[in-house]
């Protein structure tokens, strides 16, 4: 056969040696408080944001992908969310840091964090994936597991600000400002347009703090815009300054990059809203079935347009589907984990998800988003994805027509 | 609702220091001027270690230049974005806005130290990349009263369409329409794609990339493909 | 006046320098990507568990705090969560952990991790709290802040099996089976007696997941019981055996310890829902307002019983009350983020939150608490909890009458 | 459902060796004995540096031994849990179960080598800490014969009640019974208790306790109470 790694079910005739013989944790006094602040055992050492070789030229301008073949639920530990950086990541002295209004406003304004942090605040759970996510996967499969295939995907608990609050305070006008530039205080100091229509909907947040605690400096601490449903880029770290204006403000980061090339040579600007999707994470490219028997195939379903309404798992490749279990709670665009009972009998299978939102819009497969799209956009490839489960257990990155 | 204590205006000063940006209609773009020549200079001694001497490197960052056309200046679309065998996307061939290369160049160039050109040196690097691009010749000086023009000769400056659904607002229907077929759907599961076996090992062993525990463990692909 | 910190509004005549002079990190190059797992700014080193000094003796059966004074929204950190360890933690290796099911079971079983991450898992937020949560201040105001009076207060994303799933495989017998206990791998062995009610409702889990990480060592890994609603002593960590009984189990933590003293000097034993509670963590004790103004009251509020469903807010130490905003999602048997405006107009001022579950039970105040169960408890205070805010901007653990 | 593949049955071995828990009716009690004698020899080598020679000791637990008296021997409760003033509470105090000593020296004590103990070393420290509590005679041999008499002498064995509402399943109903006043509420807003403040210190500095940003401060306590 090929299974190559024996499943752990070591057992003597009468007994695994793990059980009749004590392990040294049950006959002996353990390890003083960790106090401080903890981090994860020794034995998920393998469980780490990793780069994808070749894929960018610097380590300031790239990206580390968050390991979802590993993870569970919606909640992406700080620790392993995902970066994209432009010009590197700062440590930035909060007591230092302003914020300020300006634009299409009575009186341009300037905030300290301590000001900020003195507000009402809301907290949300959102998703953020990169908009070139799964991006390297437009022309033919490139990489080998769901940690670079969709791992520029996070999902934490933000806190912050409704930008909208903080324009009322400087005096806004919200008639003729229908855009708002976000500019950060890094190098890059990164600046993307963000409708006006979004703000005053009060989801756009001018956000400190992420999954209980500050943001994390490689995610933009202490402010970041958060922007749901809307790819990372616009999600503007180190955020220095909004300025409210009557036009879009055509940004490299929405002119030069992340524009969508058409098979017209057109390109699609200011291409925001990540559309529906999902992702089988287990099992997933690179991994190994140690045995026959019972699976959870489990995911991650995700819309910018509000909640998935349904995700459906096809392991034919897409002739049959059934409706899978979504986890609850289903939360506007955020991540909703979804499982889905399979026995797997040996046999080679191809295991797909296929997530449904709000709107009814149906996730693509790779034949449809192509048809309309072609091959070389980059950007906001949302495909169905395909598992290749072979015989032998291995289970491999592929792509069906 | 008020909230007492919070906020303070700001004063012109701080504005002008942090409000830098300039939009496509060229408003916040101060005034000024900089000549291919002076750009060439500035490249030499800031830029070109990176870029290459042309805007042609490809080893800290893409290739700024390359892929236009004369008769792309003319119609302001790069043809060669629309054929599927061209090599590489260059700046050149994707910006539309020449109000983006002066905003950025402003912001965040050159890379070690984002902010300290003049306002002469970045109307004279961004005239320098146009002049490698053919956009203006070698004895152009760009300035905020000419650069109106110079937009006009821009080789993408048609190529960018805000008519999708992806932009907030935008009424154009969403363009990709699936249907959640169940049962007996028309898939062909045959595999079109696939990483080749020599592949294997390119992102590093699998292995270790996956949790020692759990229903499933990562390949080991230092071992080479099962037969 | 008694401000002593200044107010970070650090401006001169025409503007900031921390705005006219531009930062490094905006004139520089960042740091290449963090990769491998992140960790919390630099300017965070003071968010941290701590113990209470005294409490123990050893720091092998001791207790650490969580920072709730810093803490954002509803989510713990993995690396904040408190800790309580009866006989020391430890790193256990998951590929030699079991998990036994006996007693009173068609055939006793034996599972490995592997095995279990087979099966079909649900994922779901829930808070842990000690039941000696608060015990200190039974009696008097013993400890200055909110870590040290609320701070054995976690939650989390669990992701695990249901534990009634595996009863179900062993051919548990459901009608004389009215008991289970719960026994951990570690030196202590920690033994618990979990009421057979709560586990077949679904909600008692066999977790490996937290916060989608594995658990961390200090907090059980790879293997703890959650029993959402109950006192963190029964979600026994190291989880290596379920026992199907028709009795509880009077163990040395539900017999010794864990037991409510009366003032009759009769004890409560299995005392096990912890009863609606909440608490205002900013302001909150040992923390300085830095001027007067707006501030936002907010705090957490949680319920073993269910939803909360009401959390007022009072600044004059509970003669008059507003109703706070209740930060959705509201979870049941989970926390919930509340917050409520407060504009401080230098006077002293004492406040308090009281929180409402779906059953309609009313948190109490301390008169009506000890009226009761006297001041000897040491388990279960949920008592309002009084924050006396000085002219000078001190604020204060108090206790009213 | 099924769940193919997946769990086994328990060997009996597997199952004699972890269930070791001893419950109130003495399931689970090995067959045994230990003497009052060789308890307090067991005692002496590997119990006493931590809890004392005779149970009082508080430097690593609580004392283990102490406030019960002869009659709570006659009544099954101990009469000092309902004082105010006394001084702690002791281990003998609280536990209503024999077996609740036994099953619990026998999985986790010593603290340093638990489940180290043989059959007979459990019963004897068990015995010897009942001797020391007056409980049973100098010359008594705890067994699994005689132990559920021994139950009958527990000083605190009528201590205990289920009759709560936090014991789930349980229909007594909830204790205490507050309402949600909102106006004008029967409040004496008046402080009975606070730290005083030569305590402003002892939790260590509190302003090293808070974030150094956001809407309040810690307060610096290494400084002495403000004026
Ligand atoms: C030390 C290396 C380095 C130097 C020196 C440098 N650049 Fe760059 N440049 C980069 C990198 C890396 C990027 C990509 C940044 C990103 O990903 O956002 C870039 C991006 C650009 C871009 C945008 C290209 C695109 O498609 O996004 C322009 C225009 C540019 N540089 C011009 C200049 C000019 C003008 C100078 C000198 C004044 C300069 N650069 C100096 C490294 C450098
Ligand atoms: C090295 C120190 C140490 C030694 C030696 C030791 N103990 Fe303990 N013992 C402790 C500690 C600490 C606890 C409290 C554990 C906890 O908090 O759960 C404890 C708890 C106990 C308890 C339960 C008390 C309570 O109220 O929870 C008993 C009974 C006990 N020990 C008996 C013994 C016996 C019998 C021995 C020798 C065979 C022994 N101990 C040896 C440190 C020790
Ligand atoms: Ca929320
Ligand atoms: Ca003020
Ligand atoms: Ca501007
Ligand atoms: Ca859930
Ligand atoms: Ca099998
Ligand atoms: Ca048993
Ligand atoms: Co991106
Ligand atoms: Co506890």
């Amino acid at each position: 056969s090929g299974m190559a790694v024996a499943g752990a079910r070591a057992q003597v005739a009468d007994g695994d040696p793990n059980i009749l013989n004590l392990p040294t944790h049950s006959t002996g006094l353990g390890q003083p408080l960790a106090e401080g602040y903890g981090k994860p055992s020794q034995f998920e050492g393998n469980v780490q944001r990793r780069r994808s070789p070749g894929l960018t030229q610097t380590t300031q301008a790239s990206v580390s992908f968050a390991p979802l073949q590993s993870m569970f639920g919606i909640v992406t530990p700080s620790g392993l969310h995902f970066e994209r950086h432009h010009q590197g990541w700062w440590d930035v002295d909060p007591s230092k840091h302003r914020f300020m209004i300006n634009g299409l406003v009575k009186s341009p304004k300037v905030f300290t964090m301590d000001e900020l942090m003195r507000l009402p605040a809301v907290s949300r759970f959102h998703f953020i994936e990169c908009g070139a996510n799964t991006g390297m996967e437009w022309g033919n499969v490139a990489v080998p597991t769901c940690q670079y295939t969709h791992g520029m995907l996070s999902c934490s608990e933000f806190t912050g600000v409704p930008l909208v609050t903080l324009l009322e305070m400087a005096g806004a006008d919200f008639s003729k400002g229908q855009f708002v530039l976000a500019e950060g205080a890094d190098g890059s100091s990164m600046t993307r347009t963000i409708p006006m229509s979004m703000i005053r909907s009060g989801e756009v947040l001018v956000a400190y703090g992420q999954n209980g605690e500050m943001l994390r400096p490689e995610n933009g601490y202490p402010l970041r815009l958060v922007v749901p449903g809307v790819q990372g880029v616009s999600w503007v770290k180190y955020l220095r300054r909004v300025e409210v204006g009557d036009q879009p403000y055509a940004t490299k980061d929405e002119t030069v990059h992340y524009v969508d090339l058409m098979p017209d040579g057109m390109h699609r600007q200011y291409t925001s809203i990540q559309e529906c999707k999902s992702v089988v994470t287990t099992p997933s490219g690179g991994q190994m079935l140690l045995d026959r028997g019972f699976y959870s195939i489990t995911g991650l379903a995700w819309s910018g347009r509000g909640k998935v309404r349904r995700v459906d798992v096809s392991v034919d490749g897409g002739r049959n589907w059934r409706a899978a279990k979504l986890e609850t709670p289903v939360l506007s665009k955020c991540l909703t984990r979804f499982s889905c009972d399979w026995v797997w009998d040996g046999q080679p299978a191809i295991i797909q998800s296929r997530a449904v939102d709000e709107t009814g819009y149906v996730q693509p497969n790779y034949r449809q988003l192509r048809a309309v799209r072609g091959k070389g956009s980059i950007y906001h490839n949302n495909a169905i994805q395909s598992w290749g489960v072979e015989a032998n257990g291995e289970v491999k990155n592929v792509q069906v027509g | 609702a008020g909230f007492p204590g919070i906020g303070r205006d700001a004063t012109p000063r701080e504005v002008a220091a942090w409000d830098i940006d300039v939009r496509a209609d060229f408003k916040g773009l101060p005034p000024g001027s900089g000549s291919v020549a002076k750009g060439q200079e500035v490249w030499e001694a800031k830029c070109a270690s990176c870029h290459g001497v042309f805007g042609e490197s490809n080893q800290v960052f893409n290739p700024l230049v390359g892929g236009t056309s004369a008769d792309d200046v003319k119609t302001g679309r790069v043809a060669s974005l629309a054929r599927r065998d061209y090599p590489g996307r260059t700046t050149m061939m994707k910006v539309s806005q020449v109000s983006t290369l002066w905003d950025y160049i402003n912001r965040a160039m050159p890379w070690t130290q984002p902010k300290s050109l003049t306002v002469e040196e970045v109307y004279a690097t961004t005239a320098y990349l146009l002049n490698l691009a053919d956009v203006v010749p070698s004895d152009f000086t760009l300035s905020d009263k000419n650069i109106g023009e110079v937009q006009q000769r821009l080789p993408n400056r048609n190529g960018m369409t805000r008519d999708h659904a992806m932009w907030p607002g935008s009424r154009t229907p969403v363009d990709v329409k699936a249907t959640a077929c169940m049962k007996n759907c028309a898939a062909e599961a045959v595999v079109t794609s696939a990483l080749p076996d020599f592949a294997r090992n390119a992102h590093g062993n699998l292995a270790l990339q996956n949790r020692t525990v759990g229903a499933q463990r990562g390949i080991d692909t230092a071992r080479g493909a099962a037969a």
